[in-house]
This record gives structure tokens, C-alpha cells and sequence, in this order.
């Protein structure tokens, strides 16, 4: 978002995103193989692949249209659990900004605060299940008490990746309740949940390309 | 890893495409989005029967779609569940004006984007239905866990839910039906070596020469517990005596015993092991009165079986008798 | 070593009590001497169709006894021809009055099992006749060989003769007809992984992550070259080739593609190779008119694969698509 | 045969090559998987230990129903190439014998001479095809060549057994044209003949058994 939360800053920076979980790639399958199934950094990787097709080949006209152009494309590419997740949380970010032409950081705190409801909505997961919600959970409450005291979108999303990163960091010890690792029972714990992984490197991107 | 394939990101379409030509009769497969249907559908007032998730378990669930068994199967990518468009499209195509039966296996992801497909098949105008298939005895089902997970009981299920819609059973009986079926159904199984999803390119996990994983799923995933490997003599009870002892299956009940490869355990095995498995079920007074033996849901080649046990009444058994023409399970056509 | 077994000295038999228990109508099994023989025989004067060899090669061949197929099958110890003595209780068991046809695999120890038993049913006073297979053109036919080994078109040739047979074809009719089956068939298989013979507890050989065995028999021997693995696309016709070229089969031509697994490599893989064979077949503009895809005739949990092909006209197509009942190939029953 | 070539002595002669075949069955196996399928040592173990039950039940009562229970057995119970190769040679060995209560050095050479046609006959191996007659042709000559010139019994067998071994030695470097090896083509020189080394076996202890 070197232009800031433009519509072509959103865009700019989901290319970003693109290109850093394709670098996790191998990173994400060893985290997803220890205690899934193997699949999630081959999962992000073709849906976000896709989106930078889709963003090279459509105009999307607004923040809220680059949002649904990525909802739309994870859902019908990444399949799994992190695709209706990833998927849902672009869909209510997309609902939460209307039609502004750009996020001040108010409307961004609150569009990751949506963006996290429709994770819960659909995997009704808590904090301590081991899942990508202790990584978003943190980052929602991190960036919206930066945009409360005036922060600018950097510094709401810096600080929302900073969260993000310990809360993906705090799943290491904690036994899985959701998804494919809660098969695992106490085998889960030690282990770094892949898909709160994931979502600390979206938020670092979306942090570095703000700045 | 060494796999008779040429990329890994096209294991799934390249596979399809040959069972389309193993298949020309049966089948008619699509490819974007990737659904296989049967050649006939759709089968006007007939309930559709669709299934699907991660591809690697075959003949599950394409090999089942034909005549007496599924309409449609959505093979998602190695392991991973079919994306919403896949189920929407598979719905779209096999609709025959009488409602579709989404036969979903309980897995988060599979469980979300059936869910989703759903809700835009209503849309659609589609009347649909899901039920969700939970038989792993390994897992238990509480609020610590996703739940349990859909295994070998999803092949008996799609059998017997496809016969009764093929006699024109309508969407409220198909379902109830399913409903019965998942209640008394009830899987656990074993590995004996891992297996290596095709885009990860090493073994899901090691096992020592001695070890085995007890309680695993389809996914390649390790068990629940890591055990020392023994004789068939205890390997089979140590699936088999959780599976009588979950539902519980009692004396004089009537069964249908299916014994299951994971895909790399030669057939030699298995009837051995389901030698086993009889004699364990007569001295416990269980009867059975079916039974299906080979790999029918499978970890791409992982070393491994699993047992099922299905409950069985009159009704059970003549559905599962009945007629059934599909790449992997045929008789009676 | 880790098979769902208990003692390497007891599989064949304890697997046989569990096939005998998996298919109580198809199968009456006896264990000394061993011989799998249909529920329904002897036959009234129809020809004995009866085929054996090492057991580890499952489904064949017990589980291609039953209507439309083999009489009997006599399962030797693992990779061991079975001995005379079970041949010749074959041949008793299913006499029907109108002799028995043995279909030999080209072996040494099978030629010289099944010899004898053919010797010591003509001093029983049944007219018996053999046919060997020697479709493996991996091997050279020539002096300082054993001869072409019997490989994948055996399962070709015990549905079609089984199929004649049960339609009354004689004796002689029988013969004529698997000598022209023989003609028309050939076969090529590689390896991609060992295969560990219970009784002897370590792999045939160990390979290289990078390396394959290509031109294997069934038996868990290396094949006649090591070489580098490559992407589907060249394994497939690094088997094709040789067997188009070696009948040769030409454009115009039309035939069965049998994609077979040697045990450990999934269907998913299978389907894949097949579907690349159709193609490469296309291509030359031979017409592939009938299919088998999956593990018939295996070397335990090897990964690997063969292919097979049959050169069709009208009648081996009809006698093809005879209806047939057995544990591992069914269809019009 | 401490009694000598009396059926005593043979049904002696034949518990003791039990006991060696089953010392030796790994090695068999081990030989067999190098160039065939793995299972001489097995199928040559199961044949031998079959053959002692049958002795310690029934009272064969003569050398030739010694030796014909010796042909039955294996030919019922080892399957495979060997079973009915030597088969063949205990049947042919017990016809050569005729009615003889005990084999002096001429007979025993007959018996041997015997055998070996019958491996012929069946198997259609020359020498130099490496197999079991790459033993058994030198060894029978050997025998024959210390009887014509008075040669007792032990030394017969011990000229046969010394001539077997070096036979089955001769097999190393040899590419074979008989049996499951000679699908290996050039693969197969560099290796000993199991079938050759289980002949070496059998009438090295023979000879033992003589002495
Ligand atoms: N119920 C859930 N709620 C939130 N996140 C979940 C839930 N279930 C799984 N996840 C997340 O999804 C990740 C796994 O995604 P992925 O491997 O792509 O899908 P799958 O588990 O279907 O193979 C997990 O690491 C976890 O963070
Ligand atoms: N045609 C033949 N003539 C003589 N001996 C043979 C012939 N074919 C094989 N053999 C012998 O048989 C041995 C193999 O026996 P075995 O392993 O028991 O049988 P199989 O080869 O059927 O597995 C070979 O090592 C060889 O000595
Ligand atoms: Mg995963
Ligand atoms: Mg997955
Ligand atoms: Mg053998
Ligand atoms: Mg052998």
C-alpha cells in the first residue's frame, strides 16, 4: 500500500502478499504436514497465484471490489479449511469498507475487525484453539488501539502484524481444539499452527507495503 | 518421492483425464470446474447423490459415480477439499428437478465448502440437502476436537443412499436414510508407513521399522498414538475391538464387515486380516452378513488398513444388494 | 519387514481362510493340498478351467474363480509354483466330464508343476490339456533364456477362455481359442519400489530414490535394466513401445489396454498412466475398444505398474464382455 | 550312511541334509533373491523338514522306498523349479536302484548317473547354464571315475561332493539360460546358482554321512 489503502494500494499489496506466500510456500507445507495434513502452503500458494492473475485481468474499481475479486478467487481456488476462512474474511472486509475510495485507519481497523468475525462466524473457533484466530484476534485489537489514538495506516498495520506474529507464536505450545490437528490431541502441542503462520505473514506484507 | 505422475501440480486433472478414458461409458468428466458425472445424469426426478473431497483416496469418491451409487463426485486437489464452485457445478449438472444429497465427510474444510455450495446451489433454485459422515472411532467427539472424522463408513454410505435414490426414494427418505446409516456405522484403522502427497514431496511422517500410527485418518496424517507393530493377530483386534465397543454392536447383531487397504497393502493382507476379523466377530455372537474387501478408500500408497462395521437390517442389506454399475463397485448390472 | 501377517510360514493359508470367509457363495477353499474352487463345481460337461502359480500376486488368481472364469486356482507358497499334487485336486474337484484346461504361466517351476499334474490326471482318467503364457516382452524368447515370462495378459486370457467355456465351448474349442489369445497378447512392466517376500523378510533388491526397474516379471525380481525414473510421460511409453513394436500392433488395430498396478501404487496414478497410454495409442491410430485399469496381477506391495495389450476382433469382444462373477472381476451377474 | 547305503543309512543320510538345508536356508534365500525370486532356501526347507516327518512315520524298506518317499515329498511339498527337479532325481535315483538292500559303489553311481538324466530330462539345462546340473554333471563323473577303480562308498561320495562344490563355484561368472536368473541377462554372472549350492549341500553331506 505504498499509495496508502487505495484501491490500487489494496491491489499492490495482495500482489505482495502473492509473492511472499509463494517464498512460504515449502515453509507452510513442513508446518501443515507436522500437524495436518501437508496442504496449506500449496493451497495459498494456487489461490494467491490466481488472485494476481485475476487482479492482472479485471479493473476492480474500488477497495471493496479488490476484496471481493480476492474473496471470490480464494473460495473457488484454495478449497480446504483456509479457503472459506481466508475467503469469508476478505468477503466481510469487502462489507465493511461500502464504497469508500480509500481506508483512513478507523475503516481499516474496523474492516479486519469484520474480516475476523466471518473467520469465527464460519470456524467457530476461540483463542487458545490453535488455529489462524490466535494470530487474528490479536492483530483486530492491536490495530484498532492504534487507530483510537490516531495512528496512521502504517502504524495500524505494523502494529496489527506485530500482534499477529506473537499471537501465531503463542499456538506453539497449545493443543489443537479445531481443524486437522485437534486429531492429533496432545501430539498438536509443540508445534506452530500453519494457518495463524499465514496470517502473520499477510499482515507483515500488508504492513511492509504500507510504509 | 517416486510417483508414476509429470507434475505435481497436475496430478489431479491428468488423473481424471484418464479415468475419462478408462471410464468413457460410465462417466463424463469435467475439468474447470473439476466434477465427474455420471454419463447419464441428469436423471430426471431422481435425487442427485454428490460427494467429493481431497483427491489421493481413490477409487473414493469418483470411482463411485454411476449407475445405483453417487450422480457426481468433486475431486479436490491431493488431500484438500473441493472448493464451493466444483459442488455448485456438480449440482448444477445433475439436478434432475428432485433435490440434491450433499454426502459430506466431516472435516472442517470439507464441511465449509459444502456448506457454501449450498447455500449457492439454493440460490440456484436448487433444493439440497447435507449430511455429514463422522465413523472414526479414533477421534473422540468432543468439544476439544473437530470432531470425528468421515472414513470407511462413507463408502458403504454412498452405496446405500445411491440405491435407495436410484429406486426413486425422494430427498426426505434419502436423507433419513443417510441419517440411519451414519447412526450405526463406525471405522478405525491403521498405517504402517506413511504416504507422500505429490506437491509436498517427502513422507507426511517417519515411521521406525517397528513403529505403527493406530487411529489415523485419510489424510496421511499420523494416528492418534504411535505403537509398537505387531502380529495380524493384534492388529486387528486393536481396530476392531473399538469400533464393537463405540456403538456398541452387540451379540446377535447383524453386520456388514468392510475390510479396507490404505492403498499400499497388497490384497493378501487384507483377506488376512479379514480372516481375523470374522473369527473376532463369531466368538463375540456378531453376525456377518456382507462384506467388501480392498481398497476402496485409500492414502494415496500408504501401507495401512482400516475395519467398518455397518449394523445391518433388512432394508440395509437389500439396498446394499441392489444394483450398482460404477468403475469401482459393480454387480447385479 | 512390517505385513499385517503372523507367520511367514502360515499367509497363504491364513489368507486363504479369510477369502473363503469374504466370499462364502463365490468360494469353496480347501487347504491340504490348497486349491480355491467355485461354489458351484464340478460343472456338468463344461471344460475345467483351471490356472495357478505363487501366491503374492493377488486378486489373481483366486480371485478370478467363479462363473464366466477360472474353476479352480492353486495358490503355491509366495512366488512358489504350487505343486502337483494341488493341480491334480484341482482337476478332480471340477472334472465335469468334459476335461480341464490349465493355463500355465511360463515359469520353470510352473511348466514343471503343472506337467506333472497334467500326467497324473491322465492316469486319473481325465483329458487335460495346457496352454503356457509368455507374454513378457521385456525378456527375449531365444535359447539362452527360459523363454517370455507369463505376466499381465494371463488375466486377459482366464476371462476369455473362462467365458467360452461357460458358454459350452469343448475342449478343443478352449484350446484353440487361449493359443489365440496368446498370440495376440503382450506385456511390459517396471518397478519403482522392492517387494519384501514374507519368509525371507528383506526387499529383492533396494533402489535409488532416482532409479527403476524396467522390465520386471511379477515375482519381486529386478527387471532387465536400472535405470533413472522419469516423469509419466516417458515411463509409459518406455513400456508401450516395446510392446506395439514387438507383435506388432498397427494402425487399425483394435484392442484391450490393460493398465495394471504391481501392488503399492495407487490408483490415482494408475488412471494417470493409463490415460497417457490412450493418448500415445491414439496417436498411432490403434483403437483402444475395451479397458482394465487397477491392481490385478501384483508383486505384493511393489510400486510399479505394467501394461498389457490384446489385439480384438468381434469374437474375443463378446467373449470379453461376457458376463463373469468372481471376487476381483464382475460384471452382467 | 554310518550304516553304509543300507535304507538305514539313506533315511540317516537324508535327516542329516534336512538339518544342513535348514542351517542353510537363509543363504539359499539370500542366493536365490541376488538372481531369482528368494525362495530356494525356503522351498528346500520346507521339502526336507516334510521329508522327516515322513520318515519318522512310516518304515520305507528298502533304499529305493527310501528314496521314493524322498521323490514323493518333494515333489508334494517344494513346488517351484526345484521341486520337481529333484523329485525327478530321487524317482529316477530310486527306479536306477531297483531291489537292492544296500548300494556298493557301482549302484551308487548308477543312482547318481540316475538323477542326473532326470534333472535333464525334466529341465533341459546343459553345463554352463548355470543351474543345479552345473553340480551335478561334474559330480556324477567324479563318482563314476572312483568306482570303476574300487573306490568304497564314503570315497565315491566324497569325489562327488568335492566335484559338486567346485561345479557350483563354476556358476559365479556364468550368465544363465535356465530358470528365473536367465531373465536377468547379463545381471545374473557374479553370482553363485542357488540350486547348484543346495546340490553341493546335499552330497557334501552325504559324504559326511558316509564316513
Ligand atoms: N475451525 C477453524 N477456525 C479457524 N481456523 C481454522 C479452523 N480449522 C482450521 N483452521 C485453520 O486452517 C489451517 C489449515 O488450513 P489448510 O491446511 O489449508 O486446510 P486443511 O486443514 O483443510 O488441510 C489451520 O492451520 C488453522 O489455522
Ligand atoms: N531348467 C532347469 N534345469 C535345471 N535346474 C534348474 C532349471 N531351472 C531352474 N533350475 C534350478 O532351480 C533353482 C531355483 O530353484 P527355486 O528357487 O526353488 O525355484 P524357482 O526358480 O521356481 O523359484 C536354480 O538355482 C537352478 O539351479
Ligand atoms: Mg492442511
Ligand atoms: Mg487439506
Ligand atoms: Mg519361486
Ligand atoms: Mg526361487
Amino acid at each position: 500500500m505504498a499509495a496508502g489503502c487505495t484501491t490500487e494500494g489494496l491491489a499492490d499489496a495482495l500482489r505482495a502478499a502473492a509473492r511472499v506466500i509463494s517464498e512460504h510456500r515449502d515453509e507452510l507445507i513442513r508446518l501443515d504436514r507436522a500437524i495436518g495434513d501437508g496442504d496449506h502452503g500449496e493451497n495459498m500458494n494456487r489461490g494467491f497465484t490466481a488472485m494476481v492473475s485475476k487482479l492482472d485481468t479485471s479493473e476492480p474499481a474500488s477497495p471493496a471490489a479488490v476484496l471481493k475479486l480476492a474473496a471470490s478467487t480464494l473460495i473457488s481456488t484454495v478449497g480446504g479449511a483456509a479457503g472459506p476462512l481466508y475467503g469469508t474474511a476478505f468477503l466481510r472486509a469487502a462489507a465493511a469498507v461500502g464504497d469508500a475510495a480509500e481506508l483512513d485507519p478507523p475503516l481499516l481497523a474496523k474492516a479486519l475487525q469484520a474480516a475476523l468475525e466471518g473467520v469465527v462466524a464460519r470456524g467457530k473457533a476461540a483463542v487458545g484453539d490453535k488455529t489462524m484466530v490466535d494470530a487474528l484476534t490479536p492483530a483486530v485489537a492491536a490495530a484498532e488501539s492504534v487507530a483510537v489514538t490516531g495512528g496512521d495506516v502504517a502504524s495500524v498495520l505494523a502494529a496489527a502484524a506485530e500482534a499477529a506474529e506473537q499471537g501465531a507464536e503463542s499456538t506453539v505450545p497449545l493443543v489443537a481444539r479445531k481443524g486437522r490437528a485437534s486429531y492429533l490431541g496432545e501430539r498438536s502441542a509443540g508445534h506452530l499452527d500453519p494457518g495463524a503462520r499465514s496470517t502473520a505473514l499477510l499482515l507483515r506484507t500488508f504492513a511492509g507495503s504500507a510504509r | 518421492m517416486k510417483k508414476i505422475i509429470n507434475d505435481p501440480a497436475t496430478v489431479v486433472a491428468d488423473a481424471l483425464r484418464g479415468m475419462a478414458a478408462a471410464h468413457p461409458d460410465l462417466l463424463d468428466v469435467q475439468y474447470d470446474p473439476a466434477v465427474v458425472v455420471r454419463a447419464d445424469a441428469p436423471v430426471s426426478r431422481k435425487v442427485a447423490v454428490i460427494s467429493g473431497g481431497g483427491s489421493g483416496h481413490e477409487p473414493l469418491h469418483g470411482g463411485f459415480v454411476g449407475r445405483g451409487m453417487l450422480d457426481a463426485a468433486c475431486p479436490g486437489a491431493v488431500f484438500t477439499s473441493p472448493t464451493p464452485d466444483q459442488v455448485r457445478a456438480a449440482i448444477a449438472r445433475t439436478d434432475g428437478g428432485a433435490g440434491a444429497l450433499l454426502i459430506v465427510k466431516n472435516y472442517t474444510g470439507d464441511v465449509l465448502n459444502f456448506e457454501t455450495a449450498a447455500e449457492l446451489a439454493a440460490v440456484d433454485g436448487v433444493e439440497v440437502r447435507s449430511v455429514v459422515i463422522d465413523d472414526d472411532v479414533a477421534v473422540k467427539d468432543s468439544l476439544y476436537t473437530a470432531g470425528r472424522r468421515g472414513v470407511g463408513g462413507t463408502v458403504l454410505l454412498e452405496k446405500i443412499v445411491g440405491a435407495a435414490a436410484e429406486r426413486g426414494v425422494d430427498l426426505d427418505g434419502c436423507e433419513a436414510l443417510a441419517r440411519k446409516v451414519i447412526g450405526q456405522v463406525r471405522s478405525m484403522g491403521l498405517a504402517l508407513s506413511a504416504c507422500t502427497v505429490p506437491h509436498a514431496g517427502e513422507p507426511s511422517f517417519t515411521l521406525a521399522d517397528d513403529e505403527m500410527e493406530l487411529g489415523i485418518g485419510i489424510h496421511g496424517e499420523p494416528g492418534r498414538q504411535r505403537v509398537p507393530v505387531g502380529p495380524a493377530s493384534e492388529l486387528v483386534p486393536a481396530l476392531l475391538d473399538p469400533i464393537v465397543e463405540d456403538l456398541p454392536f452387540a451379540e446377535g447383531d447383524r453386520v456388514l464387515l468392510f475390510t479396507n487397504g490404505m492403498g499400499g497393502t497388497p490384497l493378501i493382507e487384507l483377506y488376512l486380516a479379514h480372516g481375523i476379523a470374522e473369527r473376532l466377530l463369531a466368538e463375540r455372537g456378531i453376525v456377518v452378513e456382507r462384506r467388501l474387501v480392498g481398497p476402496y478408500i485409500t492414502s494415496l500408497e500408504m501401507q495401512g488398513m482400516s475395519l467398518t462395521l455397518l449394523k445391518l437390517d433388512d432394508e440395509l442389506i437389500d439396498l446394499w444388494d441392489a444394483p450398482v454399475h460404477t468403475p469401482a463397485l459393480r454387480w447385479g448390472l
